[in-house]
């Protein structure tokens, strides 16, 4: 497998929502899709969404198809997960309160249908604690041989006052970083239910709704930053806001929120939480002066009870994360390729 | 999280990483060292501590005039490209390969595993060699378990092998010994070594005794360490002490996992299946002794002998320097490709797929400069 | 090399115990573990198989052997020491039956 | 196959459009999700998109999961296929001006780059053509044991003056009924380029934005009504018009326009083009004094020289649609199931 | 597009579809119904014929004292639950099975082709017996040709036995042969049948001297008619003519393409490799010398020599009165599950699965009443 | 019953012919069709292989055949009838060699 090569096939890490991804998404769909939008975000900042500048207001939109083995996991199913996913990227840049849903299946055939209603429900529950609706969508059918499982698109809208938008690219030197939980828990949960990797111990997904909690931010002081971290994990999320943001960030190890059995589980499978998924998490710059009463009103939130800071904005290292182990400090980069258990 | 994982034997987080200790640690390495006519080379030959080294940043706290290079001690990394190419072989021909996630994006002579499950292939990860028993106990088609790693992974393929597996399983063993291709690096010309850390996990199956000869051929301390950062810290002491006093003894500065003469039940397991022979290293060339071969006695589980696996050995991709990295007379920042057609996403060697290989570790981690 | 993964025995069932390893629980191997184990043992694992018995004592000797190098206590650490096999000996041949 | 197998999970019928598709989504999707919209158009309307008020203007999205194959076809390829879909649900409601598009892609892994280049060339241009652009997307690569092939799912924000939307149910006895181009050209080119039914003719889909046929036909008169038909062809989106507004619609079979290559093809495919799918086309509802001007206003615009008056909407036969074949008449019905060439 | 296809023979549209024509010969039906003493009832056997009725909506303008009712004429209906079991058992064991579209949804005794399809199955849907013998030549599969279809249907099948398929191809026959299964329906107590408007298609192959003991012994005319409106409504005309004169003859109205000894090299085809032996017509029960066997001479070739297929044969749905309407005695209407439990959606009889079914024409066309 | 569609020979290559459906054009196999062939000539086609050239003087004759019914004009008519076989005769058995 020469660089050659890789470079004619779609590989799974161009989807894994990494450098791979980003790389694909710069040579091949920006060079044909997206304009920059003059005071908003358009698809070449890459960002959580786009943001359209309409007279006092901007609509925020933003898409995600969601591929999850097992579809129903602890935790949660695909249907939560396409609605906290697409709610969280809205809330991403701003827009705490999504206007509407719309709801895309694709389904192989001969699913059974209680599954399918498992998911719906899921979604309808989920919607309804953001206090949304999904009111458009579509379904398709695909024979076993073409799919397996299902596939599940959301895209969501929703508005902001003009300007108000939360972007990637808001840090500034000494903003500090918040994250609103425990991190990695829905790639382990997801990892552990797998087959042969199973686990007795009940780890569970964190895939929420967290648009609440970045209302609650804001309402407490200046959040400069926010970025939902999803695949790749924190690594990927903090990554791509130093990189964005023109800055370089420090994390105390630490500092960072993660649950023992996450933890533990991890280690087992020589993964590391800072770089396996979320899905109920969000990660907020926060003015220096505002921290602690942001930290406070975050875990003043319901499902934000285990916020954390979990370090800073700095002038240096610019576009790398630094993380400080008490010992030493060492680069954190992004996991490349697929993340799989590993003995050695 | 750390590469030690979770605290072990009831021990608080801290027992082990403790800041204070760590630099007290530091400092006490610092007066060895300044003690020492000479700067000191020290080489470990394990993946692990590679990894806490990188992980906890300790190379940015070690004192000028000692460095800790590494040696061919990720068993990713020398798994042979030939071999790597008779798994992708069988698993081409319709033959379910299980193996360690780890070997999963390794390239052979011509593609990956990962490629080969890409294009349809029956390529499974397992956890465990008992994970991919219970694969083939669930099939009637063939399910060959890829087996590679050192003495402390290959008994427990050797374990599975001795408790009945069912007649549809085999092992394609690439299980490889240390303690021999230590000793290739130490007689390297180029190559200087003034003590090597051994690794704590082998030494666990194995014992300290196996390393003994080595400390006597070649005049040098050989010190087992463990894999918390203060484990390493402490090993280096010991080590550093050893060459500033020219003591060339062996130290078990592990033991609440590794004694003298290790697990006899891990050792009768792992030679009652396998023999020694020479065979490949990736990048080394050949060393004598030092890989693990399925006994004629279980010929019957070994899938060089149930099937007919032709590979073109001359496959290895040429520009990487890996060899000579893991030999310890490179670092990856000398490789033309590092970092340049050669990263993570798109690895060129072996030393830049493993979580452990040098090349990776340094692409992953990189160092931070305090 | 290899990542050993410390943890503590809940439940043993012939050849398997269930180790918790600090929140996660899973099934592992115990045949080549080497030593007599009970609930409540600690054990270091490694890709599905108990390798090693890790006694408890020896957590509290590790802290000590920090402290000693720490202090350069040589007598404290002595013990640990053993003499390289003369040269003139196969390399490494002694524990291959 | 008893009725009661068929309950428990989801067939290929369930996605082609048609009944069993409605009946899915009454029993299942329906209870569970969406909400009727005062003065707008939600999910239990099961119309083309959703008309969401929002002050004096009305907010209109549609979304639709996209899977062909071949992916590229005579006469276009899924990236067309997307964006021609989306645009022409936004504008049978009205919103002949898309503001934006999304972009979710699901593709298998080992996917050849050049063939996504394709579809996303396709995209742009196409997007172009209707004056939109593409401004946040989303990629997922999927192993080839759970995908063959691309998934496109595009959702698409319009806006019109509130209450303004075109709506299935708004047709009244007297209406005619006007098709913008010869039908079931995208089906036929589909199965005829599938292998095993080789033709040597250049059947070509007739996928093609319309919005602004749309436009051009509510500048020159009143229109009352708005579909395009897709899956399940004519006969689908008649029947969707006669059910909705409670209408019987009576439809001259020889003043449907039916290139001669299609006929020919179908007819040897043992299908009537009536009943194929088209990606091309929109079926309008046009008050009866301005059904000549509006006919002439969308022959004149490029892409509408073939459209046609096909019918009448009338008041009895409600909810059903009537084929006068100059000899007879009869019912015409959606096809069921999937649709597959014949020989008897 | 109708059911007859494009104008054929540089005759344009209205050649054949004219609607002046059909109301003139609509007018002359009138009168000759008139005519006679009593009503009449026609039975046709071809599902052809009922769908050019049911698209062109001719049952709305036929006379009163006219009824024109669907035999066993659609050959998917008639395909006997077992014989569909069969393709399903083959599909089911690996084998790869073609067939016509038309086949693909059509209940078994457990389930449809379709639905092993969506399971996994290798089920590929052809348009020609040679599509068929293609596919086998692309594979080292197992290819199964499901061939279904009366005599016209039949020859093609018999043409690809004779040009030396690959090993790898078989046929499963179903086919069947019409002329016997008129006789039973003619000779059943409860079925008034004044005249047959037998099938144009059939007859092409056949020739109109096969229905001549047909007419001798049931005292009846049966009068061959292609498949324009006009066709349809011209042989009508033939038919009630005959009736109301008491002429018993035989009428060939389709000479565009039928003869009287038909087509001598279909004819060669198709008696070479099929012979009659009686068997189930589904819901009329056996017919004799009406289905299509495989002649031993073929066998290499045959399905159920080549391969041990067991099916239950006693799994036929039961609430199904497709036999009675294909027999003539019912009506769709008549069967209690019609349009409820029984739908094109999801059918319970093939009668409701065919595009030429009489309960799905039924279904899908409606009669517009004027 | 079996769909028969008409169209006109473009080509023939062995046992192949191309035809025209009017648009839309196929190939067909014509080893069963019985007659002579040539391009331009009609045939009737069935599940891909032609079935019956359709001469075309046939198609007058059809409408002919029409306006006769229409007409009552039954010496136009009278050739198209044949005699129902004896009753005694065994049912259809003639054409089976
Ligand atoms: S950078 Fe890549 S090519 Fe170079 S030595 Fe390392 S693994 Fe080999
Ligand atoms: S309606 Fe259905 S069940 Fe009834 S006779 Fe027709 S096919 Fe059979
Ligand atoms: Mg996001
Ligand atoms: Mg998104
Ligand atoms: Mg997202
Ligand atoms: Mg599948
Ligand atoms: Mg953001
Ligand atoms: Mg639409
Ligand atoms: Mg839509
Ligand atoms: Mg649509
Ligand atoms: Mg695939
Ligand atoms: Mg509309």
């Amino acid at each position: 497998m020469s660089a050659d090569d890789e470079a004619e096939t779609l590989t799974a890490a161009h989807g894994a929502g990494r450098a791979e991804m980003r790389s694909f998404l710069s040579e091949t769909v920006l060079e044909r899709l997206g304009d920059p939008i003059a005071d908003g975000v358009g698809l070449p900042a890459l960002d959580d969404g786009a943001v359209l500048p309409d007279g006092d207001r901007s609509l925020v939109v933003t898409t995600d198809s969601h591929v999850v083995d097992p579809p129903v996991f602890p935790g949660g199913d695909l249907g939560r997960l396409g609605v906290a996913g697409t709610v969280n990227d809205l809330a991403a840049m701003g827009a705490v309160e999504p206007l509407t849903l719309t709801c895309g299946l694709v389904v192989e055939a001969g699913t059974p249908t209680d599954r399918i209603e498992t998911i719906l429900d899921s979604m309808a529950e989920t919607a309804e604690e953001c206090g949304v609706s999904v009111q458009t969508g579509d379904t398709k059918v695909l024979p076993p041989d073409d799919l397996d499982g299902i596939v599940l698109n959301t895209t969501g809208i929703g508005r902001i006052p003009r300007g108000e938008q939360l972007t990637s690219d808001g840090l500034s030197p000494g903003d500090r970083l918040l994250v609103t939980g425990p991190v990695g828990q829905h790639g382990i949960a997801l990892l552990a239910a797998r087959e042969g990797f199973d686990f007795e111990t009940d780890l569970r997904s964190d895939v929420a709704p967290v648009n609440h909690l970045v209302a609650a931010a804001r309402e407490a002081g200046t959040v400069t930053a926010a970025t939902d971290p999803t695949r790749g994990g924190l690594a990927t999320a903090l990554t791509e806001l130093a990189a964005r943001s023109g800055v370089g960030l420090v994390a105390e190890d630490r500092a960072v929120p993660v649950s023992g059995a996450t933890d533990s589980a991890a280690a087992v499978l020589g993964l590391d939480p800072k770089t396996v998924a979320c899905e109920g998490r969000m990660v907020l710059g926060v003015a220096p002066e505002d921290a602690e009463s942001v930290l406070d009103a975050v875990r003043a939130t319901p499902g934000g009870e285990q916020a954390a800071l979990i370090g800073d904005a700095v002038d240096d290292h610019t576009g790398r994360v630094v993380v400080d182990t008490g010992i030493g400090q060492r680069y954190l980069t992004e996991p490349s390729g697929q993340q799989l258990p590993r003995i050695c | 999280m750390t590469a030690g994982g979770p605290a072990d034997s009831g021990a608080d987080e801290l027992t082990f990483r403790d800041p204070e200790r760590a630099d007290a640690l530091r400092a006490r390495l610092e007066s060895l060292v300044d003690r020492a006519d000479d700067s000191i080379r020290i080489v470990h030959v394990c993946g692990t501590h590679e990894q806490t080294i990188a992980e906890f940043g300790l190379r940015s706290i070690l004192p000028d005039g000692l460095t800790v290079a590494m040696g061919p001690g990720c068993p990713v990394c020398v798994t042979d490209s030939a071999e790597v190419d008779e798994a992708v072989t069988l698993a081409e021909s319709g033959k379910l390969v299980a193996t360690y996630g780890d070997m999963l994006d390794v390239p052979g002579g011509d593609r990956s595993l990962a490629a080969v499950r890409d294009a349809g292939g029956d390529v499974e990860v397992v956890y465990s060699a008992a994970d991919a028993v219970s694969l083939a106990a669930e099939t009637d088609q063939e399910v060959v378990f890829f087996g590679v790693g050192f003495e402390t992974t290959a008994a427990p393929t050797a374990s599975v092998l001795r408790n009945d597996p069912p007649a549809n399983f085999s092992v394609l063993s690439a299980h490889k010994y240390v303690p021999p291709a230590m000793d290739v690096v130490a007689a390297h010309p180029n190559t200087r070594v003034d003590g090597f850390l051994a690794a704590g996990n082998a030494a666990t199956i194995t014992g300290t005794e196996v390393f003994e000869p080595i400390a006597g051929t070649h005049d040098l301390p050989v010190v087992v360490g463990g894999f918390e950062p203060l484990d390493v810290l402490y090993a280096l002491v010991e080590l550093v002490e050893a060459i500033a006093d020219d003591e060339p003894a062996v130290v078990n500065a592990y033991p609440r996992c590794v004694s003298a003469t290790g697990n006899q039940a891990a050792q009768t397991a792992l030679w009652d299946v396998f023999e020694r022979v020479e065979g490949e290293w990736r990048g080394i060339a050949a060393v004598p002794d030092a890989t693990l071969a399925i006994r004629p006695e279980y010929a019957a589980y070994d899938a060089r002998e149930r099937f007919d696996i032709e590979v073109d050995r001359d496959s290895e991709t040429t520009e990487c320097i890996c060899g000579d990295i893991m030999a310890g007379h490179a670092a990856p920042r000398e490789c033309p490709l590092f970092g340049e057609e050669c990263t993570p996403a798109s690895p060129v060697g072996a030393c830049m797929v493993s979580d452990e290989g040098p090349c990776r570790i340094r692409q992953t981690f990189g160092e931070v400069r305090q | 090399m290899c990542l050993g993964i410390p943890g503590e025995i809940d439940e043993i069932d012939g050849t398997e115990a269930l180790v918790d390893f600090g929140g996660a629980e899973k099934w592992v191997r115990v045949d080549i573990v080497g030593d007599q184990i009970s609930p409540g043992d600690y054990v270091l694992t490694h890709a599905g198989f108990a390798i090693r018995k890790i006694p408890e004592h020896e957590v509290e000797r590790t802290v000590e052997l920090y402290e000693a190098a720490i202090e350069d206590d040589r007598t404290s650490l002595a013990d640990r020491r053993t003499e390289p096999a003369a040269a003139a000996e196969p390399a490494h041949g002694g524990e291959q039956p």
